[in-house]
């Protein structure tokens, strides 16, 4: 039994929320809402209510960048100042604190926007080729829906769509 | 009178054909503009290599005074990338959403004045060549930079800044690229497939996108006030008269944030003009933008008043002789002209009339950052022209070199800005769309709100008086 | 370069030099300088061209102070309105003037060190005030925070115009001739120190005081420059730094005798200058 | 001091100096350095010394010859070229110090400018010719063969000494001339005069170190009097403790003045008078035993009380009661004349009324004491002065020369325009110059021939002051143009044309110096020595001591005729044409160095000025820098003004040393004015001496504004302590000598 | 080898926490399902450490108490008016090469020998040689071969010859002064089997500054630039 993937345009989010939100209720069986895609314009942080919460591991990337440019700054630093013991001390230690903290400081942002922005693109998946379900109607104003359903679950979402007035289906066997 | 921030009837498809037909058929003006541009670069890329080939001497720099323009436009430049900054990260951080419209303009601005600024300090450089040689590699001579120099530290924070607020630039453009992906063709569409890294909209990375911007305008938030705060140090860990002042830091970063402003508001009056963003960048933003602005301009001349109030309350007498050649001597006029425009100028944005007058708006918001740039030039050079040692004092007018450099470094910004509105969306595609989006949603609530009250609850109404 | 060093000898390195840091000295060279004899006679200066290959930068550069004399000699008046006469000023400069050689102050504390971006400018050993020309990349920050003004910018190639064939046949071989845009400054002759230092070793000895003279010393008719090791409490320096009650770490001086006449030009700075000047004695 | 000092024996046999070591060391701009191998060459000795390694410097002992005060120095040679002067510690000019002239010495002798070639005028312009050609048409010339007799022929030279001046005044007499003009622009023949008038000795030997009390009629002895580094030297101990005092008096303030406890500003040309107020006080106030003083002499002081000396100087009475009082209560004292107060009309009776202080002060034989007699006369210094110069032109001017050599001078330049030199000299059919630079005199001679520096010449030198040495002048380096020759080789030439049986069996200069100075008697010598030591030891250390003969001075007051002040309705300011240490009489205004050394008093570089009071300024409404017209009765220079406080507003100073022509060199072209030109025809009455600072101008705007390149900022501390200065008790308490005091 | 669960359940492995693994895994770990990533970074940490440590791989040469620096260079041949051999002077006679470099222990420039020092033996030695024909016409002419420089250092660089002597041969007791030339082999490479010398050190400060490390020698900037 093949797979297809179905995605559903909406031109009101309020639509596409009450679709999801019938999925979710389990009104086809055996379609999880876990299996939804959603595609919008512009954010919608309140799809989650229906959607679930799904994770963004970012932040714990973003403090593991801040403590290694931490780390990193301060013994990279220390490190070539001792070996470089002829540079300007002025009567003070080899390994200054003062000024390191100010580089190390300068370094945590460095590594830790660095990581973020890594974290970005590993998480949201960035850098693949696009999904072939892919209406350039999402950029505009259009909400898609895109599920990926057993052959014999299609025709249920589809009507369920349009339950919703969709206003265009798009389909696919998945590979 | 307009007084709605934007239009929240605003149909998506107009935003989108609005932005993307700003980026598109330059016209007749856009090439004058650029050609002046490239004219300008060229004149400063002609004192340069006149510098280089010859040395700094035809600078007309001259013992003691070493650094001139150069380093007082770096600094004035590195000021102005701070609007971008303030503007978006914080903004964003206390959900004011009136940034939406301007904020990547702003953004823009930030990236091109630290790839202005940054030059200064290469080109400043006796050997340039060598410039290398601050940036900690490894090599077998066994050297390193200097970790306790000041200068050491630009260079850490400049590049920092640069590639982070690069990188927030780049990634709060990303969902718009993708709108340029699908609306463009040619060339264009194989650079925005590029560069949109395959963005489709999807909850995922929507989700990512939200916490990656809140992070990063949380890291820009004091990467900027320590970048400042370091070219501050250029001057406050020094031991000279007017420099070695305890207050620099926030001083350099009103001042920064100040010239920043400024620039917005005039780049603001020109976009609005030339795109006719009538639309989105509208009269009520610009006088939030002049509001706050304002009150940054007060926030610097407060910062002012303290420096001079330290120095004249303080016991260094060579500061005090640096602060009164700064009143009365050959720099007077400067320093005069500085404090009209930083100081006196700006009440021009307290007035409702005025701010909503953009020729006035404009005007003003260029002296203004006139003011800003010989601020600059008021710290570097009268403490280097006349400092603790009497017979080193000496004051000699810069020389057209250095002028030309100064000069070229506008058109050198205007270029990358010019080049910036053709290719990119100048305005968030959508951000505008959320803005529009959730104001019309508040909007339709407070309408459900009202309706609610006056006819099915019984309770007492709020706005109904007392008898 | 090795994590394993910092790590083995971390309180090594973050020990000052109160705590008895590891900056160990050889010697440290200082000067001492009687403004009661200094004529300001101009000889001391122009030995310093002759032996450090100072640029002539000519008239036109040096009325846009483009020079290069690292030893220069201010000369002050004492009546301040020079260009006025009044009742409340004498008609005459009748002590004659005020004249000042000003070299590189050899600061121990030096303020130009720390903010070289590229280590360029470095404290010696010897206790002197290096700069090493060759890694300069001309920021020029140095002479920014040097409260003296005593380092001098290369603005130019000088040594194009400077030397013309066969003038340049005079250059010192023993120290480098500076080219465009590398900062320069006295070195206290450390082309004659090393020559000294490097006889003294291969003769396993120690520099004897007064063996060597720098060049400015060696020219003075009056004999008020005088130089020597200020950790050699025997040379005639340091005799002279404490009979005058001056000591190089303070910014004010504890001095017994208020009346001493040693002195150091902004003391108060902080920078622990090492030329110590004796005031200018006028009979009235 | 790094390498060794060794002595002479003979010249490097291959100098090495063309590529060794000579790489200009840049930075590293890519186009000055190569590190590719075999690109840059690297030269070896053929026969070296043993001494000599390269990489190591080796001192050689010399005279420095950029004035005549003779000092001693070491040249500091490394790979064949000479690098730096330094003073010679053995030479008792001046110990081992030396001025800045003396370091700028070494770019005399590299300079760009030198004249390599002889040259020899055709068809109006001088073009080269070869050595052969030159010398041909000198003995066309003067040679045996040539018609010129006697008197026809002169030597115009610069002070000259040693042997040198002995063969010079050998080649006169087989000339059968007595024509040799030595002239000197800055020299002390007024005071030299007086001196053999009253103390009977030309040059007595002043004891700076002994003395309380310096009170200096103009002389500027720590700048431009004499032997500036010996009286340094001697300062120095004069300041120590119990610390002298020095009380200048002048009408421009010299570096002398600058370092003075008191400096009185005297109106031009009353010094005289003030000496006299001064010798009144001490004899009427002090009760100072007049005893020592002829009657009439007594009278004659008598007449300048108090309040005529400050009408007629300008000079306040208490500052004459103070100098006095210091004069009376310290003793020994030493009062100078010089300089300025010599340079006028009355000079002689100036110098004199100084002299005459001294007198009473009972200073001859204390701090004025005898120099001796020099046992070789002949090589005694001929001094120059101006009256040569004059009395040069006034032979020129009757017709009387046929052939004038010129020698270490430059009149063309130091003639005043009243001489109209230029005009008179080309009425001389034969001119030759000896010349190392293309100056305004050798680019006027028939023909010049390029003569070594003396850094790389042999030559003997006795000093007019202190000539307790002969000082020899030996080759630091091999020429650095092998077409030019030594003066004494060429002098030898000279003489060989007329005699050759004398002078024949000399090869060069080198051979006769070396027999000359061999049997130079030895018991003459301190300490004695064997004859062939004497010249190896000459060489090593760059000097022979010499015992003078000792004599007794005596002191014989003459009384004295100064004229009251006298206005001058249209020229009512003096001109102090004021020479400075470092240009001199402008013969080193193509030394680079001396050039961008500033002027001690005013930090002027690479310029002429004119200083001015700024009461004369308010008086004529010009500011700093504004240019100024100074005119004479003799022409006009230009100048931009410098004001400052220590001139008498009745005076304005311009420096000597600019306003050369183009030839002479590309640092000294377009460069300033020579106050020298303008001068009125005035001398001293009794020696006939060109008053150097009798001449009256009037001064008017030229109504420009010209930048004033000077060293520095501020002229004042601004309140640091920068120069701090405390009172002599002060030093005294802490210094001692209290006791004294 | 197994480490324990994670808290979605699946098995934890070395594997996983390799750095290499987890950018393979990026598809997991933005689903959240490998927890492995929380290394990274100490893990770059370690390879930073790693890179930091000195290799200090310093071959113990022949020489007693120094350690030869390192560093090899392809110089070029020089083309000098004599082809000087060095081989047959240095090698088959076994001349020292302080001999005829003799101002290397006096000075701080090793000097090229004058032509005198040249004819004292070929005046006698070898004098039908072409090469000693051409010598001898120097000599006679009073004009010093035009040599040129082969090892050469920027002029902002003073290197004496006479310390490094000192430290390596004279002040050294367990090497003979007959066995200099293993000394000057550390900077001019094995001439004795050159005939003209050419460049085989780079000469260059890392060339310098290791040899000193490895020495102890100093490491004031202004011992050798000034």
């Amino acid at each position: 039994m093949s797979k297809h993937r179905i995605m559903g345009l909406f031109s009101d989010f309020e639509q596409a929320f009450a679709a999801i939100a019938d999925i979710r209720a389990n009104k086809i069986h055996g379609v999880s809402v876990d299996d939804v895609t959603l595609k919008s314009p512009i954010e919608h942080p309140e799809i989650e209510e229906v959607l679930g919460e799904r994770p963004a591991h970012v932040p714990k990337f973003t403090l593991m960048g801040a403590l290694f440019g931490l780390t990193f700054g301060f013994l990279f630093l220390a490190s070539a100042q001792a070996t470089f013991l002829v540079q300007p001390q002025g009567g003070k230690p080899v390994v200054p604190l003062p000024s390191n903290f100010v580089l190390t400081y300068e370094l945590l942002i460095l590594f830790g926007v660095a990581f973020t922005v890594i974290s970005f693109f590993i998480g949201a998946g960035m850098g693949r080729k696009r999904d072939t379900l892919y209406s350039e109607m999402v950029s505009l104003d259009q909400v898609g829906v895109l599920l990926e359903v057993d052959e014999s679950k299609a025709q249920a979402l589809k009507d369920l769509f349009k339950e919703h007035k969709v206003v265009e289906i798009r389909e696919e066997v998945a590979r | 009178m307009q007084t709605k921030d934007i239009n929240e009837q605003i149909k998506w498809a107009q935003i989108n054909k609005d932005v993307l037909s700003s980026m598109e058929n330059p016209r007749m003006a856009y090439w004058v503009a650029v050609a002046v541009c490239v004219a300008m670069i060229a004149c400063a890329a002609a004192a340069v290599g006149y510098v280089y080939t010859t040395g700094q001497g035809v600078l007309d720099l001259y013992w003691p005074e070493m650094w001139g323009l150069f380093i007082a436009t770096f600094i004035f430049w590195i000021g102005m990338s701070h609007s971008g900054t303030l503007l978006s990260a914080i903004l964003h951080i206390v959900h004011a959403d009136w940034r939406k419209p301007i904020y990547r303009f702003a953004e823009a601005m930030t990236t091109f004045s630290l790839m202005t600024a940054g030059l200064f300090p290469i080109i400043h450089l006796g050997r340039m060549w060598n410039l290398y040689w601050v940036l900690p590699y490894v090599s077998d001579r066994g050297i390193w930079p200097n970790f306790r120099s000041p200068l050491a530290w630009d260079c850490f924070a400049i590049f920092t800044y640069l590639t982070s607020s690069a990188l927030f630039l780049f990634i709060g453009m990303i969902p718009d690229l993708a709108i340029c992906r699908d609306n463009a063709k040619g060339w264009r569409k194989k650079l925005y497939t590029v560069l949109s890294l395959g963005w489709a909209g999807t909850d995922r990375q929507w989700r990512h996108f939200r916490k990656t911007y809140l992070l990063m305008a949380c890291f820009l938030i004091p990467l900027a006030v320590s970048v400042h705060s370091i070219v501050s140090s250029d001057f406050a860990m020094s031991i000279m008269p007017g420099w070695h002042v305890t207050s620099f830091p926030p001083y350099f970063v009103a001042g920064a944030l100040y010239s920043g402003c400024a620039a917005i508001i005039t780049l603001f009056i020109i976009l609005r003009y030339f795109f006719r963003f009538e639309e989105y960048m509208t009269i009520p933003i610009l006088e939030k933008t002049c509001k706050l602005t304002f009150v940054i301009a007060m926030a610097w001349s407060y910062l002012n008043l303290i420096e001079f109030a330290a120095t004249w309350y303080g016991h260094d007498a060579a500061a005090k002789e640096v602060l009164w050649d700064k009143f009365t001597g050959p720099f007077s006029p400067y320093f005069w002209a500085m404090l009209f425009f930083g100081s006196v100028l700006p009440f021009a944005l307290a007035f409702e009339k005025l701010r909503r007058h953009l020729p006035t708006m404009f005007v003003v918001s260029l002296l203004l950052n006139v003011g800003m740039w010989l601020e600059r030039w008021m710290i570097v050079s009268p403490t280097l022209s006349l400092s603790y040692h009497p017979f080193a004092w000496k004051v000699v007018w810069p020389s057209m070199v250095q002028w030309a450099v100064v000069f070229g470094s506008f058109g050198w910004f205007g270029l990358l800005f010019l080049v910036f509105v053709k290719v990119f969306p100048s305005v968030s595609m959508y951000e505008v769309k959320e803005m529009v989006y959730h104001r019309r949603r508040a909007h339709e609530e407070d309408q459900a709100k009202i309706f609610h009250r006056r006819t099915s609850d019984p309770q007492p109404a709020i706005d109904t008086p007392s008898a | 370069m090795s994590l394993k060093n910092i790590l083995e000898n971390w309180s090594h390195y973050r020990r000052g030099i109160e705590q008895g840091g590891h900056h160990k000295y050889e010697h440290m060279w200082g000067m001492a300088l009687d403004l009661n004899k200094c004529i300001g006679c101009n000889a001391c200066s122009v030995a310093c061209y002759a032996e450090n290959n100072l640029a002539v930068v000519g008239h036109d550069r040096f009325a846009k102070n483009q020079v290069m004399h690292w030893l220069r000699i201010e000369r002050y008046w004492d009546e301040p309105d020079l260009d006025k006469v009044s009742d409340s000023t004498s008609q005459y400069q009748e002590h004659g003037a005020s004249f000042l050689p000003m070299m590189c102050q050899q600061c121990n504390a030096a303020t130009c060190e720390p903010v070289c971006p590229v280590a360029a400018t470095y404290h010696t050993p010897d206790g002197l005030n290096a700069q090493v020309y060759n890694r300069c990349i001309g920021s020029r920050y140095c002479s920014n925070n040097c409260p003296y003004r005593l380092r001098y910018f290369n603005w130019f190639s000088f040594y194009e115009s400077s030397w013309p064939a066969p003038l340049h046949l005079q250059l010192n071989p023993d120290l480098t001739v500076r080219d465009k845009g590398v900062m320069e400054k006295c070195t206290f002759c450390v082309q004659r120190i090393r020559v000294a230092k490097d006889k003294a070793k291969m003769e396993n000895r120690k520099v004897v005081d007064g063996e060597f003279q720098t060049s400015c010393q060696q020219s003075c008719p009056t004999t008020a420059i005088v130089f020597g090791d200020m950790l050699d409490p025997e040379s005639k320096v340091s005799t002279l730094w404490r009979t005058h009650q001056v000591e190089l770490g303070k910014t004010k001086q504890a001095k017994q005798n208020r009346e001493l006449r040693g002195y150091r030009v902004f003391e108060a700075l902080n920078t622990e200058p090492k030329v110590m000047y004796m005031e200018r004695v006028r009979e009235v | 001091m790094s390498g060794i000092e060794i002595n002479r024996r003979d010249f490097l046999k291959v100098m090495g100096w063309s590529g060794a070591g000579v790489a200009l060391a840049a930075c590293d701009m890519p186009s000055t350095v190569t590190l590719e191998e075999g690109k840059e060459e690297v030269t070896a000795y053929i026969l070296p010394e043993e001494y000599v390694i390269p990489g190591i410097g080796v001192y050689y002992a010399s005279t420095c010859q950029q004035c005549s005060a003779g000092c001693g120095i070491h040249g500091r040679v490394r790979e064949g070229r000479v690098l730096k002067f330094e003073g010679n510690p053995d030479a008792k000019i001046n110990y081992g110090k030396l001025c800045q002239m003396g370091q700028g010495g070494v770019q005399a002798h590299y300079n760009p400018d030198r004249i390599t070639k002889p040259l020899v005028r055709k068809g109006g312009a001088l073009v080269e010719a070869s050595w052969d050609e030159a010398l041909g048409l000198i003995k066309q010339h003067v040679g045996p063969e040539s018609a010129l007799s006697g008197d026809k022929f002169a030597w115009v030279t610069g002070t000259v000494s040693g042997h040198q001046a002995v063969l010079l005044q050998a080649h006169l007499e087989a000339m059968g001339s007595g024509n040799h003009f030595v002239h000197e622009v800055i020299n002390n023949a007024v005071g030299q005069a007086v001196n053999s008038d009253m103390l009977g000795e030309t040059q007595p030997t002043y004891r700076f170190d002994e003395a309380r009390v310096i009170v200096s009629f103009g002389a500027d002895f720590l700048g431009t009097w004499m032997s500036p580094v010996h009286f340094a030297t001697q300062y120095a101990k004069f300041r120590e403790a119990p610390r002298g005092i020095l009380v200048q008096i002048e009408p421009k303030m010299t570096l002398t003045g600058a370092n003075a406890d008191l400096w009185l500003a005297v109106r031009p040309g009353t010094e005289g008078v003030l000496a006299l107020g001064l010798a009144n006080t001490l004899l009427v106030k002090h009760k100072r035993d007049a005893s020592v003083l002829p009657a009439e002499v007594q009278e004659m002081i008598a007449r300048y009380d108090l309040d005529t000396v400050q009408r007629i100087t300008g000079v306040t009475g208490d500052r004459i009661v103070k100098v006095a009082g210091w004069l009376d209560s310290q003793s020994p004292s030493l009062v100078l004349a010089g300089g300025t107060a010599e340079g006028q009309e009355h000079g002689y009776e100036t110098a004199a009324a100084v002299m005459l202080l001294n007198i009473i002060l009972g200073n001859v034989g204390r701090t004025i004491v005898s120099s001796g007699d020099l046992p070789y006369a002949q090589m005694g210094p001929k001094s120059g002065n101006n009256q040569a110069l004059l009395n040069f032109a006034e032979t020129v001017e009757k017709g009387g020369l046929e052939a004038v050599f010129f020698y270490n001078t430059n009149p063309v330049y130091t003639a005043p325009s009243f001489l109209k030199l230029t005009d008179k000299l080309n009425s001389v059919p034969f001119k030759v110059a000896f010349a190392q630079f293309p100056d305004e005199t050798a680019m006027r001679a028939d023909v010049v021939l390029p003569i070594h520096s003396p850094y790389e010449d042999w030559g003997t030198h006795v000093a007019a002051y202190n000539g307790t040495q002969i000082g020899v002048q030996q080759p630091l380096m091999e020429p650095l143009n092998p077409t030019t020759h030594g003066f004494g080789d060429l002098l030898l030439e000279m003489l060989k044309l007329r005699k050759a049986e004398t002078y024949g069996g000399f090869a060069d200069y080198y051979a006769y110096l070396k027999q000359a100075i061999s049997a130079l008697p030895v018991e003459l010598a301190q300490p004695a020595r064997l004859h062939d030591a004497q010249w190896q030891q000459a060489l090593q250390t760059g000097l022979i001591p010499v015992q003078r003969s000792a004599r007794a001075i005596s002191a014989k007051a003459l009384a004295v005729n100064l004229p009251d002040y006298t206005q001058n309705g249209q020229y009512p300011y003096h001109l102090v044409p004021s020479p400075r240490l470092g240009l001199w009489d402008g013969r080193h205004a193509n030394i680079p160095w001396l050039q961008e050394a500033p002027d001690q008093i005013s930090k002027v570089v690479w310029d002429s000025w004119a200083e001015m009071h700024p009461a004369t300024a308010q008086k004529l409404g010009v500011t700093q820098g504004d240019v100024v017209t100074i005119t004479s009765d003799q022409g006009a220079v230009e100048a931009k003004v410098y004001i400052y406080k220590g001139i008498h507003p009745d005076a304005i100073a311009v420096p000597l040393g600019q306003g050369h022509e183009k030839e002479f060199s590309r640092y000294a072209k377009d460069r300033g004015v020579n106050p020298l030109k303008v001068l009125s025809p005035v001398r001293d009455a009794k020696t006939g001496e060109l008053a150097l600072y009798g001449t009256r101008v009037q001064i008017a705007k030229a109504g420009r504004h010209e930048k004033l390149v000077k060293m520095g900022g501020s002229e004042i501390q601004v309140g640091r302590k920068l120069v701090a200065t405390v009172t002599a008790d002060v030093f005294r308490r802490t210094e001692g000598g209290q006791d004294v005091a | 080898m197994e480490l324990g669960e994670n808290r979605f359940g699946g098995k934890m492995s070395v594997n996983d926490r390799g750095f290499m693994s987890l950018m393979n895994r990026t598809e997991e770990l933005s689903g959240g399902r490998k927890t492995g990533w929380l290394w990274a970074p100490f893990l770059s940490l370690m390879v930073f450490a790693l890179m930091l440590s000195s290799v200090e791989a310093y071959a113990e040469g022949t020489v007693p108490n120094a350690v030869p620096p390192k560093g090899t260079y392809e110089g070029k041949n020089v083309e000098q008016p004599i082809e000087f051999p060095h081989d047959i002077h240095a090698k088959i006679n076994e001349i020292n090469c302080m001999y005829c470099h003799t101002y290397a222990r006096r000075s701080k420039v090793a000097g090229i020998p004058p032509t005198s020092k040249c004819m004292g033996c070929h005046s006698v030695i070898a004098t039908d040689k072409p090469r000693i024909k051409k010598l001898t016409e120097y000599w006679e002419k009073r004009e010093p071969p035009p040599w040129k420089k082969v090892h050469d250092v920027p002029d902002y660089v003073h290197f004496t010859h006479e310390k490094h002597l000192k430290r390596f041969v004279f002040d050294n007791p367990e090497l003979p002064v007959e066995r200099v030339s293993e000394v000057c082999a550390f900077c001019h490479g094995e001439v004795k089997n050159m005939t003209v010398a050419h460049k085989v050190k780079p000469l260059n400060m890392g060339f310098c500054v290791r040899c000193h490390e490895a020495n102890k020698g100093p490491s004031d900037c202004w011992k050798c630039h000034k």
